[in-house]
């Protein structure tokens, strides 16, 4: 492993709080070091931003729904391939890039860990091979549980301790990080084309109402103390006055502690709060109900969020959210695609496209910029675009651009054809707030590391943590002439070091790297009665046998990182 | 003394039975019984243990005859006739593993070929449907236990997949099917009186070639309009009570198979009938299933998918993947000539394909990679028998609902063999050399 | 208008792709740096020169650059794509996509042509002598945006899928076409002097179908609405009525609900 | 004179056919499973053939010898079916109308008496037709 320096960059990295000041970076065997011998190869980042490598914490990059979105749009890779380059394989697809495109891709962008946002666990070995095929990049994937049998009958007689033991069964069966729930109970009531539109909505036959499946699984989740918290995309997605069925669901996670041993403080991370924070009853009044979702997440501090910026692009939507998909398709007459997968949940996929002249896209744009300017701790909300539902993460630079520059705001709002209704419906025109370098290494880097747990090994630069290292071509002292050199500097890094070794030089690859999947290995008490319950359910009910299925995530992750978690209550 | 070896999957159909058990001898190297699986499962289990197999590479020489040739050389061949090849075909891919099917993609890229699965003669015109108007699905279990009104249009499951309807579609006691038979309509629409037909509560027996006109009439029938009074051969009343069947159900399901894929219309038969399915969600629950013949064509669409972008008929010759069938497909490649070398694996194209394609495929340098004799390997030049996927070699493999099962060895391959993925990487290492990628 | 003659010297062995056979790419070049274009056989890169003789010299810009395609080129895709404006006569017979993706500009085919014409055209003209091959004007795969702009004449037959998902624009045709005329078309006109064979106007949201010959199955979606009196490329006669496709959605303008109308002679 | 009649053609799986390609295509197990095709039973009587006679199935495309036996999944009159394989692949028309497909389903065939011409085994019948030299 050969030993790096990166003299004079202004390093920005929360975890040690540093703002900007001019440091050495040193990196040994793949770590992050204190000094390095003279041998170590000297990097120049004169005049350029050092950070950690981001961390992203939701987006569709590996499964089934997301291939099924690659086959069924041969026109979103029309003309637009990228061919075969030196170490590079050829890669294609705007809103669903191909495998390799996808880990380049983040790569080039200064993105060292990404996590895959659901997994249905019959098909979790699809996910590990599309993961296999992802390079460089560190991932891990999020087993839906939200609308799982299991989970319905035991939390249904509040059985916590039985769906902690069916958690750490699923997780070590198929590899999965965090416990994921999209819209719960609705996904099961959509087996039978019915949907649960609040979180008082019974499920059809299990009986059970989306906030006692909600409240259940935070407690399963810190009753196993897992690194990450329960992941939520509450019910009534997408409509207009969904913000009220999105603050029940977040009071249900009101006077929870975090137990656990990786210094995650959230009981619940709720994801693409863009979808969740719409007011109004028709399209017609469509508004932004940002500020109230905001204010209510930064007097409660156990929970965490992600935005979901919509980026103006054509893009396919990919969800776990079955009804919502339907309902879209209904919108636009586009081509909808569906797996109901057996006993689990749902996957719906629709194609959808977010034109700057039509008002509603133009105010879930503003909506997307208005959370992250209106949330006061950085490290609780982080910039995501639920890739590919609001945009492909390909636009994070852009992003990124409308956050740190009001000027490229005001020229993107005045470019809107309903210029006056994104004004009115929305408080965007108002928020003069530009973000500093710092608070995007918060919202990009340590902030998801932290709540996802990994906040031991990546998400900051002190020394001992892993060597995942961005160096952007970008000049923190020199005030930004043009935005549009945001944009272009977050797009492609001078130098991207992962575990160590350079894999991004000048935006091109010249490494690569033997990627980690990270999973998580919950030890809990003997349970003779879940043990039964789940011979019994694959006899009668899943077409597939049990050994099979447990046979999923085994021999198939070529380098698997386990999270150790100890559950085993005396 | 035997061992059992249990919850083994059928690499045959598209089925993919996982609860087979194999009885094998002490040392595993011997397969004595096979239990739980359809005659054809059987067969081809037994069949891997026939004392005329052929277990070396052969090519075929001059004067017709074949010659024995070590494994190193077949790959010296196939790696030279790759790197010199214009544009080649790597056609097959369904009958062999995923792992298999990436290094295959490997070969492909380096040496810029066209590449295409057994989906081009089978359910290829069902992705270009799909890519039109999407695809409302689920997995066999949600039929297992949730579906009261079962349509088989086009597909004959009691000759296809014969445990199919035992499984999953039919006969089995689900969680909100507990009368399992009892509690399912089952309507079969096919110009034959099909074995499967014969079990139906309802059979339209239409012209063969109108599934179009008969799908577009049933649309008509959900919404009450006006209806001609025959369409393709079935009177509008038979059609409106159909409709009327389908519409009334809780949960539905559509299986439909080469008679739609294969006859007049080709894509749009199956666009009208997901069009059927989606216009039947407005009233209830209905999804809609392709009944895939090979037991992996399903993983090699996406492993095609997940690596290219495309899920068949995938044209790397321009350094990027184009995919348009009828351009890029085998069928046309090779009835208009556009290839120059054809490289088969998994499949078998010389039986399958019409026999005009078939004798392009004679006329270009071709290798064959299958452990059967096949009329395929019968004109190819040079034929590289393999361990029998499945059975002498695990990997995994997807089912008809796109479910990935992890197919296992159950018993060792005659001496010296070597598995498609190990050949596969022979081939791809000596073409990393020639074309001195680094 | 200047004119650049290239004539087939050395047959390609496979199949040509000849996309840079355009007047966008050859305005403003000379003969020697037009020969230096890329082309490929195959997988085979290679340049414009090897295969055709190139004499005369192009205008400024595509608009005033006419190109004549002579020798057999029955073998050569891509002629015209993606073609803005200029003009192009192909003297005999061609291969597949020819003029797709053309926005604008003039394309004569005075032979064959093969499928995949004029895919997803926007504008310009494409004018085919011969007959022309299957998805005339058709849109790429899984693309709901087809055809929405120019006019396409074919004096011999045409294949199947002609006009699939046409959002706009015009199809004339002389000869016969196959199955699947207009399937999912939500706008344009196509005017038939042949006969159909059956599947004519599948799914079809919104545009308009004259068919002069006869169509062997109709249907069943096409509700027969009367019989009217029309006038149709200068040609005046009774045409049969029919609206559909009944089993598709349909949009309502000013409470009026949209069909697709389709007109047969009688 | 040699009656003949003209059919609609279609191919598709049968279990034996299923059984019969993973025993071998060299055993002549394949040609008595694929190398038949299904006439319904008027069209037997309009060709004024008996069962299980050689006939020669011809179409625009090529011919094939097979032998007739009566519909085992019938009736289906004016329709004949021949299992998927290289006889029925030799007839089939290969016309793809550009999506990729053959018309494996639908292919007018004539179909007369050709009692004494051998069926060719499946290997046999595909080289012949490719002019393989097999030595």
């Amino acid at each position: 492993m050969s030993e790096y320096i990166i003299k004079n960059g202004n390093v920005f990295d929360p975890v040690q709080g540093i703002k900007g000041d001019k440091k050495d970076i040193a990196i040994k065997d793949g770590k992050i070091a204190d000094k390095v011998s003279s041998s170590a190869k000297v990097i120049d980042a004169k005049g350029m931003t050092v950070m950690a490598g981001a961390v992203e914490i939701h987006a569709h990059i590996a499964g089934p729904k997301v291939n099924l979105g690659r086959i069924y749009r041969p026109e979103d890779k029309l003309f637009s391939c990228t061919p075969t380059k030196g170490m590079e394989r050829m890669g294609s697809g705007a809103s669903i890039p191909t495998t390799f495109k996808t880990g380049y891709e983040y790569a080039k962008m200064g993105y060292t860990t990404a996590m895959e946002a659901a997994m249905p666990p019959m098909f979790s070995r699809h996910v590990h091979e599309e993961i296999r095929d992802t390079p460089i990049i560190d991932e891990g994937a999020f087993p839906v549980f939200g609308n799982n049998w299991f989970v319905l009958e035991y939390l249904k007689n509040h059985e916590i301790e039985n769906t902690a033991a069916y958690i750490a069964w699923l997780l070590r069966v198929t590899k999965g990080y965090a416990v994921k729930v999209v819209n719960p109970g609705g996904t099961e009531a959509w087996a039978w084309g019915l949907n649960c539109l609040s979180v008082n909505d019974p499920v059809p036959y299990f009986d059970i109402t989306p906030a006692e499946i909600v409240k259940g699984l935070i407690e399963a989740n810190e009753y196993l103390g897992l690194p990450h918290s329960m992941h939520i995309h509450p019910n009534n997605l997408g409509n207009p006055g969904c913000y009220e069925t999105t603050l029940d669901t977040l009071k249900l996670a009101e006077g929870m502690k975090a137990k656990n041993k990786f210094g995650r403080e959230s009981v619940l991370h709720l994801t693409h709060t863009q979808f969740h924070s719409y007011g109004g009853t028709n399209w017609g009044d469509f508004e932004s109900k940002a500020k109230e979702v905001t204010d209510y997440v930064n007097k409660n501090k156990n929970i965490t969020i992600d935005t979901g910026n919509v980026t103006l692009d054509e893009t396919t939507t990919m969800t776990a959210d079955g009804p919502f998909e339907h309902h879209l398709t209904g919108l636009n007459h586009l081509k909808w695609a569906n797996c109901d997968v057996e006993l689990e949940t749902c996957a719906g996929v629709v194609p959808y496209i977010y034109s700057p002249n039509i008002s509603v896209c133009a105010i879930q744009w503003a909506i997307g910029l208005e959370i992250p300017l209106m949330m006061k701790d950085p490290m609780r909300c982080y910039i995501t675009t639920d890739h590919p539902n609001a945009g492909p993460f390909t636009r994070y630079p852009r992003v990124i651009k409308w956050l740190m520059s009001k000027k490229a705001r005001d020229t993107q709002i005045n470019a809107f054809k309903h210029k006056d209704k994104v004004l009115s419906q929305t408080s965007i025109g108002s928020l003069d707030k530009e973000l500093s370098l710092y608070e995007l290494a918060q919202m990009t880097r340590a902030g998801p590391a932290k709540t996802l747990g990994l906040g031991h090994m990546c998400g900051g630069l002190k020394p001992g943590m892993d060597a995942d290292v961005a160096v952007y071509n970008f000049n923190p002292d020199t005030p930004v002439a043009d935005p549009e050199n945001i944009e272009k500097a977050f797009s492609r890094c001078a130098h991207v070091f992962k575990l160590g070794v350079e894999v991004v030089k000048n935006g091109e690859i010249v490494g690569t790297v033997n990627k980690r999947t990270l999973w998580v290995n919950a030890k809990v008490n003997d349970n003779p009665q879940v043990k039964r319950d789940i011979n019994e359910k694959f006899l009668k009910y899943y077409s597939m046998t049990q050994n099979n299925y447990e046979a999923l995530g085994h021999h198939f992750v070529p380098n698997p990182y386990a999270l150790e978690v100890d559950a085993t209550h005396v | 003394m035997t061992k059992t070896v249990t919850d083994v999957i059928c690499p045959f159909c598209g089925t993919l039975c996982d609860d087979l058990e194999v009885v094998v001898s002490d040392d595993g190297k011997q397969l004595l019984e096979v239990y739980n699986a359809c005659v054809i499962g059987t067969e081809k289990f037994l069949h891997s243990q026939a004392k005329d197999r052929v277990t070396r590479p052969r090519l075929r020489q001059a004067d017709g005859s074949w010659k024995e040739i070590s494994y190193d050389e077949a790959a010296d061949y196939t790696a030279a006739m790759l790197a010199k090849a214009k544009k080649p075909l790597m056609y097959g891919w369904s009958s062999t593993n995923c792992e298999a099917q990436s290094v295959g993609n490997e070969i492909a890229e380096i040496s810029k070929a066209c590449c295409d699965n057994t989906a081009a003669v089978c359910h290829g015109t069902t992705l270009i449907a799909v890519q039109d108007i999407g695809l409302p699905t689920c997995t066999l279990g949600e039929v297992k236990n949730r579906a009261d009104r079962v349509i088989f249009w086009g597909c004959n499951p009691a000759h296809a997949h014969p445990r199919h309807m035992s499984r999953y579609s039919i006969f089995p006691r689900g969680f909100f099917t507990g009368k399992g038979q009892m509690s399912r309509k089952m309507i079969v629409v096919d110009p034959r009186c099909t074995d499967t037909a014969k079990m139906a509560d309802v059979h339209l027996q239409l012209e063969q070639g109108k599934d179009f006109e008969l799908l577009n009439a049933l649309r008509v029938a959900f919404k009450g309009e006006w209806l001609p009074d025959v369409v393709a051969g079935i009177p509008k009343e038979k059609i409106r009570e159909a409709a009327d069947m389908m519409k009334s159900g809780r949960f539905g399901i559509i299986f439909f198979g080469m008679g739609v894929t294969q006859s007049i219309g080709k894509n749009h038969n199956i666009d009208e009938a997901i069009a059927v399915t989606k216009d039947l969600n407005e009233y209830t629950k209905f999804s809609i299933m392709p009944m895939r013949g090979h037991y992996n064509v399903t993983g090699s669409g996406e492993v095609f998918a997940w690596q290219f972008g495309f899920p068949y008929s995938v044209d790397l010759t321009r350094g990027f993947a184009r995919y348009n069938p009828g351009d890029s497909s085998s069928i046309d490649l090779l009835t208009r000539g556009e290839i120059d070398a054809m490289f088969t694996i998994g499949s078998d194209p010389g039986a399958h394909f019409p026999i005009s394609a078939v004798k392009h495929i004679a006329a270009v340098p071709s290798v064959c990679i299958d452990p059967h004799l096949t009329p395929t390997s019968g004109v190819s030049k040079l034929h590289v028998p393999v361990a029998f996927n499945g059975v002498e070699t695990g990997g995994n493999c997807y089912r008809m609902d796109n479910v990935p099962i992890d197919c296992r060895k159950v018993v060792e391959p005659p001496e010296g063999m070597l598995t498609d993925e190990q050949f596969l990487v022979m081939v791809r290492d000596r073409l990393k050399k020639l074309k001195g990628a680094a | 208008m200047e004119t650049v003659t290239i004539t087939m010297k050395n047959a390609p062995a496979l199949y040509l792709e000849a996309d840079t056979i355009t007047p966008d790419t050859f305005a403003g070049k000379t003969a020697a740096q037009i020969a230096d274009l890329p082309v490929f056989e195959g997988n085979a890169p290679s340049t414009l020169g090897k295969y055709f003789e190139i004499a005369g010299n192009t205008g400024a810009t595509a608009a005033d650059t006419k190109i004549i395609v002579k020798g057999d080129v029955r073998k050569v895709k891509y002629l015209g794509m993606k073609m803005s404006a200029g003009e192009m006569v192909i003297e005999g017979s061609t291969d597949l996509y020819v003029g797709a993706w053309m926005t604008g500009g003039k394309i004569l085919a005075k032979g064959n042509v093969e499928g995949f014409a004029a895919t997803a055209m926007k504008g310009g003209e494409l004018t085919i002598e011969g007959n022309a091959g299957n998805y005339l004007g058709a849109a790429y795969r899984g693309d709901w945006r087809g055809m929405s702009g120019g006019k396409i004449l074919v004096k011999g037959n045409a294949g199947s899928d002609v006009g699939m998902y046409m959002t706009g624009g015009e199809i004339v045709i002389n000869g016969n076409v196959d199955v699947h005329l207009m399937t999912h078309a939500e706008g344009g006109k196509t005017i038939v002097k042949g006969n159909a064979t059956s599947k004519v106007g599948g799914q079809m949201v919104d545009g308009t179908i004259f068919i002069f010959g006869t169509i062997e199955t109709m249907m069943p979606g096409f509700k027969p609405n009367g019989e009217v009196e029309l006038e149709v490329d200068g040609i005046k006669g009774k045409f049969a009525h029919f609206i559909g496709d009944m089993g598709e959605r349909h949009k309502k303008r000013k409470g009026a609900v949209i069909y697709a109308n389709l007109y047969k002679k009688i | 004179m040699t009656k003949n009649i003209t059919l609609n053609l279609i191919s598709g799986r049968t279990i034996q056919q299923g059984v019969a390609i993973e025993g071998g295509k060299e055993k002549p197990l394949y040609r008595t499973a694929c190398g038949i095709i299904e006439l319904d039973h008027e069209d037997l009587k309009k060709l004024g053939a008996w069962k299980n006679t050689n006939v020669k199935v011809t179409s625009a495309y090529g011919s094939v010898i097979v032998k007739a036996i009566e519909a085992t999944q019938g009736p289906h009159p004016g329709v004949g079916f021949i299992p998927m394989g290289p006889w029925a692949n030799s007839v089939v028309s290969p016309n793809t109308y550009s999506t990729g497909m053959p018309t494996f389903k639908g292919t007018p065939v004539t179909i007369e008496v050709a009692i004494n011409e051998p069926i060719l085994l499946g290997i046999e019948l595909v080289q012949k037709q490719c002019g393989v030299n097999v030595g």
